[in-house]
Parts: structure tokens; C-alpha cells; sequence
């Protein structure tokens, strides 16, 4: 099969609706189709990326850990807006280390997390073939 | 206290029926009486026996279920608006007889009836309180 | 008056909605996705002005789960489930900005 | 049984959810048990009363005339947002004419639609006992 | 033109199924094929053989059903993700009796699979259209 | 590209991110209730600006169902849903503002 760009484009915060969590099943599943994939993270989306979340007080499952395990899928590009950040008073700092190891730099461990600005975005969504909506 | 709930939105797309579902048990906890949880909208599919979610998550209709929310005949008070659950599939023996359809899927802790045991629950409750998107 | 407000004002009108409908006695209860606004970035004066006079409450689980508990802002009463009903209790007619 | 006052909160726009339509079958049902029943229309919510709506090029049916049975049913108090109108560029003259029958006046044809402040919206909210969200 | 489209809420409660529908009706009609409409999230509650709308508005159900989509091999290209299904309690024979549930609501029209069948689609299509909320 | 919109710019923030997030040569289509952002009291100066470019388009039923169709601002395309699936071949990828 063809090789085409795909973007994940997450803009609902975790926990309050289920958009996050199938979005994050629909992200495991592509990574057996060995195409170009990249995550955006929008308005409340960058709460998807928060580090500390702890559910035991809502009784709902914490899938927030499985973002460490996408690097793991040659899944490393995760594109968060800068203003969204910025708007909701948070910084990279607060976001979670998300890495992956480059095969081709000796399996050295590199951020799957870019902050960029909506410009850029607006850019890279135009080089998707495929952009879904979550 | 009689507290009532209003549900509009079905499980695990939305946190609505998880947060009343919370709110209920803490409730009850305190001593106060869940007099009815009306299940509208989208909410009737909570309802559904069907349900098989992924064995690491919370089953909401289980949830619900276990609370064992009944009235003073022993009739159950998890009540699902008619008119809301046939337009989204959500069938009774009874509605699937009357409407010649192959199969029901209500869970046996709900019943189904109609819109005005909402307007009941607003009256005979102290509060009522509507849980949604 | 209790008024639940269950989404971001980042996303929504419906907190915004509410401060505008609120009488002087009521209180709000932000809940699920409306714990965003409980974050000192939160982009309403009045709700801080509310919160200065101890009348906006959030979901200690909700503003867990988002990882947010550092960022609460000031004045904003933290309660659990238990909470909830005793707010439901006490306050009367419950207003839900769904 | 007692009687209460309710009110049915309605903010959203007709036919993109079925709040809209859902909300109006409660009200059908609420005029049989002979409760202090009002309707507040905020935000999107003013869309439902627009006269002139036509869904024939959406597939879907138009209830907008259901409102004009109510008066019949003695529900005839309509409370629409002032300032949810202004906003949106509306005036009462877009709203259909909703009317109801005095019989303690002659049964006079009466206005059920009345614009109001969200200031006065406030106060009649807070004499309710219960407060349906739709 | 090859189109396939992915479904984010269920019947009724949202437009969303509908612009779909009409949106694929409207391509089929210009001479393009629907290669495959997923559902996916609350979509998969289109797929209920149960529903029984009131007579005077449309049967969303019937309304994807009579498109008549399906592949070379004759199989429902209307694809209902498991796991998404599951959850909410949509149910082929198969997944019911896999897990142990007394009855199922899959109507014939659709089929049950994995979510690669909505990266397949991606991939195969020309365009990806997502319906929501 | 082709943006849809499918909610209104008073109840959520999707038009605004849709509009920060455009580019150059992109169109938007308004459907569902995001067909309100088409009545001439539409709160964007942004969206005004790209309809006179010839960019911003929107469901006539839609429209229709709203009882706006009176009210649409100038410069707006109106299409019916054989137009959407044009502007769905011509435009390329599609990405839609849920």
C-alpha cells in the first residue's frame, strides 16, 4: 500500500467526553500501517498532554500513560499549539516527556513533543493527505 | 432528602452518566433517597444489557445496576423515556412485541416508561438535578 | 440557586451564560470539562470576583484527572461527590448549563 | 399533587441536536399535570422560535409549529432572551406570533412570547423549584 | 472520485448522521463511490436494528441501509468499529455469542470490524470526510 | 483545503480555530448549525474578510432549516449537499471542526 500523511487532530480535553481516549485507539491501530502519522493537539487538546493526571477520584480509566508507549511505534510527532498553550496558562513544562529513540542516531532518546506556533500548523495540516477529526 | 437525576447523554461518549452516577452513590451514602434517575435523550442508552466494555474500564450500566434503585413496590427506579429509547433502539419485551422487532436489550435493573415519570420526579422530588453535554 | 457548569469556557458559551443569568445568592459548581475555568488562567473576572466572595466550588476528582490541581486559582472551594450533595442540599433549585 | 413551577431552559439551536425537539415533547407531556410551566429561550436557543424555518432540504421534520399547539395547552409563558436576540443580530418581529387564549378575559388572543432581560431571566429563575436543561 | 466517511455520533441526537447520509447520497448520485463509511465513537449506535422512529420523521437506519454499499465481494462497506461497538452495546452474532450476551442488534446492512478498516479507508480513498459533533 | 464548520460561533470556539488555523488557499463550509455563523450578524471580521475572497461557503438547507436564509451575509456561496461533495473533490484534503 501507499505511503500517505496522516493527522490525528485532538482539540477536546480528557475525561469529560471519550474523543481523547479512541482518538489514542485510533493512533495504536494506525501504527501498523507504516504511514507518515502526526498527532495535533488544539485549544482544550493540549489537556490530553498534561503530566500528573490521576483519575481515582472519577472511577474512569487513566489512558493518559499510554502516550509514553507511542514512541515505542515509531509514532514521535506531536504537534502542540503554542497559543492554546499560552491562552490556558500552561508551558511545555507542564506537559509530559514524551520521547522516542532515533535507529538511525544510535537509539538516542529525542522529545515526540514539538510546541509550535498556529502558523506552522496551519502549514503542516496542509501537507495531509488524511486529517481526522477528533 | 428525595433526589431526582436526569440523564441526556449515554455512557462512555460523554462523562455525564459517570459524574450522576458518582453523585447518586454519594447520595445514598449520606442517607438521602434517590426517588427516581430519569434516562433521556441519548442517556436511554445506559440502559443497555448489551454493553461489553474493555475489562480494564468501568462498566457504567453495571454501575448503575448495583445501585439498585427501587420504589416501595419493588419496581425498579431507573427509568428510561420511551419515545427517547425506540428512536435509538433501546427495547423492552413489550416494545419489541408491539413493534415486531426480533430482540430487546434492556438491562432487568431499568424500566421503560414514559415522559411523564419525569415530570413526576420533578414534583414529588425535594431536587432535581440534569446531568449532560 | 446551585448552577453546574460541566464545560471548558475555553469550548463553550455556557459559563459565560451562567454568569450572566446568576443572581447574588446563587453559587456555581464547575464540574467534568468546567474545572478548566477553575484554573488561574481562567479568562473571567467575574468568576474570580464570585470566588473572592466563596460562591464557586469544583470537583476535586475532575481537576485531578486533568492534571491541574497546582493551577486552581484562588478562593475556589474544592469538594468531592459528598460535596456536590451537600451543595444540591442546600442551595434549592439546581440549574444545570449543559 | 402540588403544584410547581418549572422551567424548561432551552439553549440550543434546533435541528443540528435534538435537544431542541426532545425539549418541546417533555413540554407536551408537562401540560397534562397542571404545573406553573414556563419556557426560557437563551443563546442558540431563540433559533427554535424563528418563524419561516424549513427543513424540506435537510431530510429531517420540522417541528417549529408544534409551538403554535401550546397556547392551547395553557402554556403560553415564552421567556426569550433580550440581550441572546440583540447578539445574533434578531428582534422579536424574526419570532413566529405565538399566541394563547385568555378565557378570564374574554378569551382574548394574548402574545405567549415575552423578550426579557437576562437580568429579569435571572429573577424568574430563581423562583423556580425545578429547572429542566435541555 | 473514491470518498469514504467516518461517523462520530449516533442517530438523532446529532445532525451529524444525517449530513452524512446526505452528503453520501448526493456523491453516489454525481457518479463517485463511497468506498467505505466508518462509525466510529457514538456512530456505531447507527447500526441498531432495533430502532423504530416515530412514523412522521425519517429512519436513520434505513436511510444508510438503502444506500446499499458494499464491495466487490458483496460485503456492507457501512463498517461498524468493535470496539467502539462493544462498549455501547452493538452486537453481531459473533461478538455476542464471544462474549456471552443473549441476543444482538447489528442490522444486516452493516458489518463489525477493526478500527484498520478506518486507516485502510484513509489510505485506499481520495478523500476522508469525518461527521461529528 | 476544505474546512468545515458544523457549530455556531456563539456556542463554540470551532470557527475561531478553524479561522486561526487557515491557509491561504483553503475555503470553509458552514453545515449543520454552524450555518449560523453565515447570518449577516456573524461576529468574525475574518470570516467577512475571506467570504470576499470567495472562500466561505454554506448549506442552503441548512440555512433553510434555520429560517435565515433572509439574513445571509453578503458574499456567502450558498450549496446544497451536490456542491458540498464538489467542493470535496476540488479542494482536496478535507478537515472538519468537530
Amino acid at each position: 500500500m501507499s505511503t500517505k500523511k496522516f493527522m490525528y487532530l485532538n482539540r477536546r480535553a480528557p475525561y469529560g467526553t471519550v474523543y481523547a481516549l479512541e482518538s489514542l485507539e485510533v493512533v495504536l491501530i494506525a501504527a501498523a500501517f507504516d504511514q507518515d502519522v502526526s498527532l495535533a493537539f488544539m485549544d482544550d487538546g493540549v489537556y490530553q498532554l498534561v503530566e500528573g493526571q490521576n483519575t481515582d477520584g472519577i472511577g474512569m480509566k487513566n489512558f493518559s500513560k499510554t502516550f509514553h508507549a507511542l514512541g515505542d511505534y515509531d509514532i514521535n510527532q506531536f504537534f502542540v499549539s503554542a497559543e492554546s498553550l499560552t491562552e490556558r496558562g500552561l508551558s511545555a513544562d507542564d506537559l509530559m516527556p514524551l520521547v522516542w529513540e532515533d535507529e538511525d542516531d544510535d537509539w538516542a532518546e529525542k522529545p515526540s513533543v514539538k510546541v509550535v506556533s498556529n502558523v506552522e500548523l496551519s502549514k503542516l495540516m496542509s501537507e495531509q493527505d488524511v486529517c481526522l477529526s477528533f | 432528602m428525595k433526589i431526582s437525576i436526569q440523564i441526556n447523554e449515554g455512557p462512555y461518549q460523554h462523562q455525564a452518566s459517570d459524574t450522576a452516577y458518582q453523585f447518586a452513590k454519594a447520595a445514598i451514602a449520606k442517607g438521602h433517597e434517590i426517588f427516581r434517575v430519569f434516562f433521556y435523550h441519548d442517556g436511554v442508552d445506559n440502559a443497555s444489557r448489551f454493553t461489553v466494555p474493555p475489562q480494564d474500564d468501568r462498566n457504567v450500566v453495571n454501575n448503575w445496576a448495583s445501585l439498585d434503585i427501587k420504589n416501595a413496590d419493588g419496581e425498579p427506579e431507573l427509568v428510561v423515556c420511551v419515545a427517547a429509547a425506540l428512536r435509538r433502539g433501546m427495547l423492552d419485551e413489550g416494545e419489541a412485541d408491539k413493534n415486531g422487532i426480533d430482540g430487546n436489550n434492556i438491562h432487568p435493573a431499568f424500566r421503560i416508561s414514559g415522559l411523564g415519570q419525569l415530570i413526576e420526579a420533578g414534583i414529588q422530588s425535594d431536587r432535581l438535578v440534569v446531568f449532560g453535554d | 440557586m446551585l448552577h453546574t457548569v460541566n464545560k471548558s469556557s475555553f469550548e463553550r458559551n455556557s459559563l459565560q451564560s451562567c454568569l450572566n443569568a446568576i443572581d447574588d445568592s446563587s453559587v456555581i459548581l464547575l464540574i467534568e470539562d468546567g474545572v478548566i475555568s477553575a484554573a488561574n488562567n481562567a479568562n473571567s473576572s467575574m468568576l474570580a470576583e464570585l470566588a473572592t466572595q466563596g460562591r464557586v466550588f469544583a470537583l476535586q476528582g475532575d481537576i485531578d484527572a486533568r492534571g491541574i490541581s497546582s493551577k486552581v486559582a484562588d478562593n475556589i472551594k474544592l469538594v468531592d461527590y459528598a460535596g456536590f450533595v451537600d451543595l444540591v442540599v442546600e442551595h434549592g433549585t439546581a440549574v444545570s448549563w449543559v
